[in-house]
């Protein structure tokens, strides 16, 4: 049986279940208390929880990142919300230094079982210093883990997992998919890190997506089944460890691959999946793979342009179409 | 005979001879700023203004005061709460509202938005978002000017919900070993979004932060205009003559919510009605009149603000949009960089 | 006419002519002036220009990045010296959200003449906070401009560059360069950002590098020479912009293509040159586009285990020998 | 009978009775410190450890007199110059100058260095490289305590160079703001790298900085080992009792460079030899003798240290290497993800 949850619920009962079945685990940032959450997604929490354990923070983001590092070596599991993930730059040496390093620093003696979570990549219009998609500066680290799930269930069983993950793992949510609805599984819902997931098999082209970009790369798809082309959807939900296996075998299948993300094209998630693409499939592959990207410009305030540098259904099927233009090698 | 309405917008502010008309003009840039919020608060229920929309209004009496007594050529840094700010340095409320309605005639080019408001010509060095990050910016404004020996006075502005942040105390640090010509001015308006001054800080008077730097400091509450322009006067005096910085803190509050998407919930009524009964502005006006000042020379005046707001309003909404090929140009100077 | 200098001393030499040149140029850092540099990079720099153009700072990265941009935007032209880029992970906000932005956030009204400068990647045993090779986390930032050299002569021609470009340019150096001799032409010599520089010609394969991978795709190469293959070696100096042009060119002649450089591969330089080279040559391509980086781990503090982790000519002969394996398509 | 020389690594340091033992114990701690410092030094030179390494030789007494005052369940958190403390907070030479020397058998496998002396058995949680990064966490480690009721206090160490940056400030205020059981000290050794504190701050008393949080502060010159055991002991008090937070500053010295490339140019020969007289080291020998403790046991004592010092290098000489294989499960727990 399942239940329709939107993304923001989905996220909140995972933080319920585990704050439950675990005292150790804690929520700390600014506004997740009094206030509800910024986003709402810890509704209610504080009144479950008690002050104790839904801790409202000052505007002091490598210093609250700092506590939940060290809290976490000595044996609590803090969940370390950033009203967006944008304010984790002032917090980057945290996560670098300290979260992804202590383990190894230390020889193994210590572990840091910490999740950072947060509303990631644009919102509407709230222009260039609030609209970043951080992930690639964080996938790139190891000893860091980082998910991006499309759909609530996935929130939900991510997050869980997260939760319980002995290593520092980075949640990156949206703030426009946090309204939307979806199945979730009744009953104890874990989803494993570094499983991607096929949401629409396809024979033409692959198209891999995750978090918000997945339900661009599904409307593209459908949009491309009416010209004939089919188009199968691959969403990554785990960024590092990034189901290479997955992705490979699509391709083996479909010869062309687009990878849909937000953020800048340089070195972001795209091209790290160009690059394994065309290693390991590099006899499959009948055409370049390319990548639909946020234009490489800081974000513009102007709905318009903000619309434009975004990438749209318009742009997938655009590369999609390109790709099978090159006809087969 | 009384003076007629003057409908087109007014010239940048001047300054006064005497204390009466001082106040009148002060009273005048208050009233403007209240005026455009209100028009903007308004437009963004409309739908023309979009993403986070931060309201100055309440806290009027602090930009304006702060910058009465500044010269034009000194520089101002700011937050994303910033369109007072940028008012009060001399930015038209045309090129303020086309930037909120996302124009090309905005300041800047529809691109910044509400918390990014710039204006080169009036040494309005912005609005910034990220809490604290404009701090260390702006010493180092006052470092270029005392690297110049420009005689130019940085104001740098931010909310008390800051001085938690490593920014705040790196800024404060380097300008004060530096003696940087600067005055920090901490707009102290009792809550961070919805978290009150006892949630986020272990004192309670902010500006005992500066002891830890050997750093002057003043501390005040916000009811009169000219009582803010006397104090921060006297801070601009010690960075341009001294070169040495201040922090100021100010009392004030905000009548709206956070943003426009807060619904303010963790205050009560109570407090708000009896904050907004000491509302600067319309103690203001009551000093005006009550000091002897025409009651029709004020609502001249208030006519004129209007006039000016609705001009603007007209002039964003009848604004071009920017275009893809501002992107690039505002990115890199010269050929673009991939 | 040329003269042989070291890679600090070609740095020096670039900063104190600009520093002669143009009042608004000063030099900001940790023990740049008394301390004559942590390596040495300014000696002599505060006698000669006074404490008003040397400035040293305290520990406060984020602070003194800060100052460098403000008075960038007033119209002086900082360079900032980070004493290792890994500092400047305290700063990232201050170069991600300020120095490159504040151009596009003011309508173009602003601009930041900046240089941020200082050694990056690995030094000798310094462990894994110290040892970060910082570029892409840079490189992915549209505004910004960054370069790498590998050479004294272009080390001093692209820094007296970057000192006149109106855009912050960020400089990474290595600490193992430092002691370096080159060649560097007399009188004024300027490096145009955005030009590759095919250092060594070959026909077989082309190894793409920079900074001091350069050097061991240099090695790499001429030990390759003995077993009978030609290498070409395309020094990047600079990152972004990224001469795609030179790249393309020598794979179109090649047909293989290693790219060498430290840093971890995930969405690395690697990453991003994998893709544009797929993408831009594919049909040029007989063999998968393979990466030499840095092992994706924290960089060990034991000086064989660091060895290992870092890019060295044998696993870059390696990786050639394993592309040339291949045949062609 | 005087005893005789024990030449096998000794217990952990447990209290003594008297307090002429006491002093005894704490100034075997201080030389094995001391000496523990010089093999390094000389094993450095002899090209057997590399990277950076940052001698705690004249600041012995800070972290033995300090860590004196503690539980073996208290926390410890510090920088790179930590060699001191870990063996204070009761890591063996062994582990130690293992580390150093790369060897598997070291606190950290050789893969952390001079910089990060780890110590899970004796709560010893680090050794950071980034100025001021692991105040925060350390005050990470105090919040766990305080949520768990565990009775525990933290001690935090930090150079006076990590009070300009901000993850001091923002330790400082989160650790205020919640009263968290932690102790910071502020080893003032009066240079940053080459920068003396006159260039570096804009107040000279460190301590001032704990007004602004409306924080506990002291601050005392290391002479006696003793009193820095009884000062300390006070802070750590309050923090156990009332979990309230202290900022103390201590002035201290190093007798060597910043690190072992560092020719220490910036102090003239002069400061350091008058700096050298006042040795906390010597002075608490002085002081055993003095107050009546049988220069045969110091003798005694001293011997067992160079003891427990020649095996410790020995054991890190012929320790195996760590291989390839240790990398990967010191880089994340469970599989690896890439
Ligand atoms: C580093 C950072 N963290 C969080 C935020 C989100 N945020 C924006 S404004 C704000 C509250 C700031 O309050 P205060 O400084 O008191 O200014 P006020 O809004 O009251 O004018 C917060 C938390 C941000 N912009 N930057
Ligand atoms: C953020 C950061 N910036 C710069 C450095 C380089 N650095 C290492 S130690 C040091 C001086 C620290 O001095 P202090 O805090 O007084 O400690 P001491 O070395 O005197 O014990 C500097 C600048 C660093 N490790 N981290
Ligand atoms: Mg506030
Ligand atoms: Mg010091």
């Amino acid at each position: 049986m399942a239940r329709t949850l939107r993304f923001r619920e989905a996220l909140r009962e995972a933080m319920i279940e585990e704050m439950d079945r675990d005292e150790r685990v804690f929520l700390m940032g600014e506004e997740v208390g009094h206030y509800q959450g910024a986003y709402k997604v810890s509704e209610g929490m504080l009144d479950r929880f008690g002050d104790k354990r839904v801790v409202d923070t000052p505007i002091a983001e490598s210093g609250f990142a700092g506590i939940g590092v060290g809290a976490a070596m000595v044996g609590l599991r803090p969940i370390i919300e950033f009203m967006t993930w944008n304010f984790s730059a002032v917090a980057f040496d945290q996560i670098l230094n300290n979260a992804a390093k202590v383990r190894q620093m230390s020889g193994g003696q210590f572990e840091c079982p910490i999740v950072f979570r947060g509303p990631n990549a644009s919102a509407r219009q709230v222009g260039s210093q609030h609209s970043h998609a951080m992930e690639h500066f964080y996938a790139t680290v190891p000893g860091l883990k980082v998910v991006a799930p499309a759909f609530p269930a996935d929130a939900k069983g991510l997050l869980k997992t997260a939760i319980r993950d002995d290593n520092p793992v980075l949640v990156m949510e949206s703030e426009t998919l946090y309204a939307v609805k979806g199945d979730v599984p009744d009953g104890e819902h874990l989803v494993e890190l570094g499983r991607a997931h096929v949401v629409r098999p396809g024979r033409d082209v692959t198209l891999v997506a995750y978090s918000r970009m997945t339900h661009v790369a599904l409307e593209a798809a459908t949009d491309l089944e009416k010209e004939g082309v089919s188009a199968e959807v691959v969403d990554l939900r785990s960024l590092r460890p990034l189901d290479e296996g997955t992705i490979v075998a699509s391709v083996e299948r479909t010869h062309r691959l687009v990878v849909v993300h937000e953020g800048w094209p340089y070195g972001g998630v795209g091209a790290e999946i160009a690059d394994r693409v065309q290693r390991l499939a590099f006899d499959a592959l009948d055409a370049p793979i390319l990548r639909v990207t946020t234009l490489d410009v800081p974000m513009p305030y102007s709905a318009k342009l903000e619309q434009a540098c975004m990438p749209q259904r318009d742009r997938v099927i655009d590369a999609v179409r390109r790709t099978l233009a090159r006809g087969t090698n | 005979m009384p003076p007629t309405p003057d409908t087109t917008p007014g010239p940048p502010p001047t300054r006064a001879s005497s204390d009466l008309d001082r106040l009148a003009e002060l009273y005048r840039q208050m009233l403007l700023v209240r005026r455009v919020e209100e028009e903007s608060a308004r437009a963004y229920a409309e739908g023309k203004i979009g993403g986070f929309l931060h309201l100055y209004i309440g806290q009027e009496a602090v930009a304006v005061g702060a910058l009465a007594a500044l010269r034009p050529e000194d520089y101002v840094v700011t937050t994303y709460r910033d369109h007072g700010i940028a008012l009060a340095k001399g930015m038209t409320p045309r090129a303020l509202l086309a930037e909120l309605f996302g124009k090309s005639t905005g300041c800047s080019r529809g691109l910044g938005g509400s918390m990014h408001m710039f204006d080169r010509e009036h040494n309005m060095l912005g609005g910034y978002g990220i809490v604290g990050g404009h701090i260390p910016l702006a010493a180092g404004v006052a470092f270029a000017s005392k690297y110049r020996a420009d005689g130019r006075v940085t104001v740098c502005f931010f909310g008390e919900g800051a001085v938690s942040i490593g920014g705040f105390h790196e800024g404060l640090s380097l300008a004060a070993l530096w003696k940087l010509p600067i005055v920090f001015i901490c707009e102290n308006n009792e809550y961070a979004m919805g978290t009150p001054l006892s949630r986020s800080m272990s004192v309670e008077d902010v500006s005992l932060k500066a002891l830890g730097y050997g750093m002057d400091r003043d501390r005040f509450v916000v009811d009169d205009v000219l009582e803010v322009e006397r104090r921060i006067g006297e801070a601009v005096k010690r960075a341009r003559e001294e070169s040495l910085p201040t922090l100021v803190e100010v009392r004030t509050y905000r009548f709206r919510g956070h943003s426009m998407s807060d619904p303010a919930k963790y205050r009560t009524p109570a407090e708000l009605e009896e904050r907004k009964q000491r509302d600067p502005l319309a103690r203001a006006r009551a000093s005006l009149v009550q000091r002897g000042l025409d009651e029709q020379r004020v609502e001249a005046l208030e006519r004129s603000v209007e006039a000016e707001v609705a001009d603007a309003v007209k002039f964003a909404n009848e604004s071009p949009e920017p275009t893809l090929a501002d992107l690039e140009p505002t990115t890199y100077k010269g050929p673009f960089a991939y």
